[in-house]
């Protein structure tokens, strides 16, 4: 093996980043694309006992293949149980769920999320597909974790409609919201950085960023004033192991990677 | 302590506050007495309801009604029965979407009016150009916002006969906003809950593995919300991949989602969620679906791809002819079987 | 036209009125926070959880604890575990009944306290002469009253995570009044409608066909309200006629009715519903159940019964060796079994 | 075959008057006792196509035996369907049940049932099993029928307690209430005569006396003014076609006849 770090692309470095996330013998509410891989290869890694509960009913399937829908055959494979989209989600709803993955077109410093409109809602630029489970998920996991490319379209101070919410107007304002008491945005994956929030003021601000990446790139990055903490870590790039299982075991058809 | 206080005035009181009133147009009235009556007045009897999606959809939907497929995604769809709305033009349609080949077949058609809207869009394969051209357009009139387990719960409501289900998503956002639900404090503990209302529909759509000929019907596998969209169907129409005798069903009662005297019509459809996956009897056919990617980027390609899957074709069975055999075999083979 | 305009009317109006609030004691509070923090602190690992009925309510209940029993009247209720309730006196109980064989024991051993009550009675066989004896002398110190199905409505509740739930029974009626319900005017189409609070347990009992050692567990036939009980329950104990290795269950995920991360303990009980019945697996043992209809009228000759059948008796095994092989053998030819 | 009417028991007229109520084509709420039997005999003699439903989760039974407890084997004996207690009772709350069948310890005349208590509540002189699914069936069927003994104690004046709503405290209640339109008590079946409601006041009235008994036996084993209109039918008596298929098909053991 030689010293040189693997070359890897922005896909593996995304998916490796959230998988190290996914803590063993927890729940995890897993859409497809980047959660369903990271969740794979977290069960590989160091997560034998993490369990994936999918929106429409699987919960605990052995992941053996990848799905390119929500309700394939493969999010229940083995499962332990196949169930309906009610009995997931009302299961994240009672505090069952503690992890959640989202995405979205917007995001604004208090981790509030867009997949609705760009522009106007009843005149729209862009219509986009909706909320779909995310705001479920975001709504009732403990812990939501936002997967995004990073831009200033993509970062700003504020999103044109809140599909999901994440910290919404700041400190106590999920709870005045009815939402439920200690959930909310925990971290945002990105190209660029790994991205958290302020215990107190509930904005975003930056944890670690990327191989390769500066801090000014990231705030360059960012259509908002992202706090930046006297300590910024630099994230470990993934290493040859995560990407074997990646390329060989994971995604062996090369469908997401 | 103190949350536990607000419970208390909460019980002393003799009203709870409205928090917020969504805006978005009810496009259909939670109205369970009416449904009630509808639901009195359907038969009983365990009469063959066997028919084409040709007739099923002749007899059974009207332009302006308020229809709904179930689904998760491409999976478990009821595509031949959306390829003879398309065929035969059924207008004006009010929709429950979650939806991907399905509902932007039906854009593509311009034959949605309002959307009671959670999810449309092509999975992996990125966002709806056919949403996009008729909402941007404004041709669909309405929109109205919701969850994914929203829509579920609201049709749970009225699969409960009662008007509305309280829930915790949806709370503090825009999608609220531009939703028809409530908000109210919670005369128990005075925390608030959202009211989603129940959401009737006058026709639902679901294709399932097996069903008898009444339309006892049975799914393998995950049933995402089927067992609740039919409970709120004023008329229900089922595809199945296989027709079995009744006597299949009374041996496993247990595995009844759908007892038939909620259905209108039984429709054998093999391979009736294609290009869509069924579990345990084929894989879905991604090289169709890539087509149908390509060809709704522009009006005038994805008419072409009406013309030749849909209107070029008479009924379900010339469609799968187009394909053939052998692609159809290697579908199923790509499907990992049910062990007994 | 009417009902809807006031509808319209409950739209615009900020507030919704309560029309009535019933004054029976809220045994157990709605906490759905509190719900939650409990629920996301259980172990989500898949481990060994067996262990012997003894165990089970040594570890799990305590004195005063809320518990329920899942079965529908004598059928398929986990009567090896009240056995040992019974055995160890754990006291102070308050209960969610829907109960026959299962209350009434405890009723018996005056180990209850409070009771959300819908039935207790012996079915066939009429009264029960230990709730008579509980209630009219004081001893059970709160009676509240709710509808069978609200009882599970009240499950569901809790296993929706939500603090009620709204339904159209128990209205206009005593029942309403010594419940702790609340009737509210709906604010979509103006209605009166029930809201149940939602129905959180200490402790949920359950019996079913078979589990894996970790608690993932099926049941054949009907499934009563297994399903909403399960995911009501803080701590759960499942006790199977039959411990299966996981891969039956892997290779039929849907049927299973409760995923193992709601399970504390599992126990090993064939003929765990005796005497009642298990559908498909054996018939219930009616002279036993008379003998206890016979002697739960005095309170002498109910507290022979328990001696002799509970307190007599170490364990579960000993129990059923007070019957015998060949009598239990018998009880299994009575029930049919299930065709493949 | 004489001319004598065959002999029957009390049980056996019960089961005879109420299974001739039960319409062929619709659904039945079916308890365990009398309302099974009459389900059985009236699939064998008139209603093939009677649904029956049981509220643990068994419909379309085929009644092949008789169970002793309500979720027994038999109640989804080859069954289209064995679901669970919410989705029966879900079921008749969105109307899909047409007849309920209902017993109690007190009936008055507004069809109010009392199965809770006799004597005040928090301190009770009997304590009486509860509503059970009582409440539920009389609050959601359609039509919902009260097989009773006929005496002074049970009709009366006032129930102790209202556990199952009848029309409450007359004509408009029902709805008031919030109680789903148009349902309400239809029948009582007693041993001493078939009675109703009136369409207007809503109280009970005689409809047909059992064989050999008189209106005015009626009237005195009533607790409460009864109304008796003009014509008062004259039930006939179980024929021996009943009671054959009810003694030789549908009770052979002699479970409850």
């Amino acid at each position: 093996m030689s010293d040189q770090p693997e070359p890897y692309n922005a896909s593996e470095l995304l998916i490796c980043t959230t998988s190290r996330l996914m803590e063993d013998g927890t729940t995890a509410f897993i859409g497809t694309g980047i959660p369903m891989l990271a969740a794979s290869l977290a069960q590989k890694m160091h997560a034998p006992n993490l369990v994936t509960i999918f929106e429409f009913g699987g919960t605990g399937a052995i992941l053996e293949s990848l799905p390119l829908a929500v309700g394939g055959g493969c999010t229940f494979n083995r499962a332990i149980a196949a169930s309906g989209i009610r009995d997931i989600v009302e299961t994240a709803q009672r505090g069952f769920v503690e992890y959640g993955f989202l995405g979205g077109a917007q995001i604004d410093p208090y981790g509030d999320l867009n997949t609705t409109v760009i522009g106007d809602h009843d005149h729209p630029k862009v219509r986009l597909p909706g909320s779909g489970g995310g705001n479920d998920v975001g709504s009732n996991c403990w812990r939501t974790i936002a997967i995004m490319p990073h831009d200033r379209r993509r970062f700003v101070e504020q999103v044109d409609f809140i599909t999901t919410p994440g910290y919404l107007t700041g400190p106590g304002a999920r709870e005045a919201a009815g939402l439920p008491r200690g959930t909310g945005p925990y971290r945002v994956v990105t190209t660029l950085a790994l991205l958290g929030y302020h215990s107190e003021s509930k904005r975003m601000q930056l944890l670690a960023t990327q191989p390769g990446v500066s801090v000014d790139q990231v705030i360059e990055s960012t259509g908002f004033e992202l706090l930046i903490p006297e300590q910024v870590e630099a994230n470990p790039a993934p290493c040859a192991e995560e990407l074997r299982i990646l390329r060989e075991e994971v995604d062996a058809d090369g469908l997401y990677i | 302590m103190d949350r536990m206080l607000t419970g208390e005035e909460a019980i002393r009181s003799e009203s709870v506050r409205i928090l917020e009133s969504g805006m978005g147009q009810l496009l259909q009235l939670p109205d369970v007495e009416g449904f009630r009556e509808w639901n009195r007045a359907k038969s009983k009897e365990m009469a063959d309801k066997r028919m084409t999606e040709a007739e099923a959809v002749r007899r059974f939907i009207k332009p302006g009604d308020y229809i709904g497929t179930e689904l998760y995604g491409t999976v478990r769809c009821p595509m031949s029965l959306i390829h003879e709305i398309v065929r035969q033009g059924v207008s004006d349609l009010r929709v429950a979407g979650q939806g991907v080949l399905d509902l932007d077949m039906l854009l593509a058609a311009s034959l949605i009016k309002a959307i009671d809207l959670t999810y449309i869009g092509l999975e992996v394969h990125g966002l709806s150009n056919c949403l996009r051209r008729e909402v941007e357009s404004g041709r669909v009139e309405s929109v109205v916002e919701w969850s994914n387990a929203g829509i579920a719960w609201r049709f749970k409501a009225a699969a409960m006969g009662v008007p509305f289900i309280p829930v915790r998503s949806m709370l503090g956002t825009d999608t609220l906003k531009f939703s028809a639900a409530k908000v109210i404090e919670d005369p128990f503990t005075g925390i608030p809950i959202a009211l989603l209302p129940a959401l009737i529909l006058d026709v639902g759509l679901i294709h399932v593995h097996r069903a008898d000929a009444c339309g006892n019907a049975q799914i393998d596998g995950i049933s995402g919300f089927a067992a609740e969209m039919a409970r709120a169907s004023k008329r229900l129409i089922i595809s199945t991949e296989e027709i079995v005798e009744t006597e299949v069903i009374r041996r496993r009662p247990d595995r009844t989602i759908i007892p038939y005297y909620l259905v209108d019509a039984v429709i054998e459809a093999p391979f009736g969620s294609h290009p869509g996956e069924m579990c345990y009897r084929y894989a879905r056919d991604e090289e169709q679906i890539r087509g149908w990617v390509q060809a709704s980027q522009t009006p005038e390609t994805a008419a072409e791809f009406l013309d030749k899957y849909i209107h070029g074709v008479t009924d379900h069975q010339a469609y799968l002819d187009l394909f053939g055999e052998a692609r159809l075999e290697a579908l199923k083979s790509g499907a990992p079987g049910r062990e007994a």
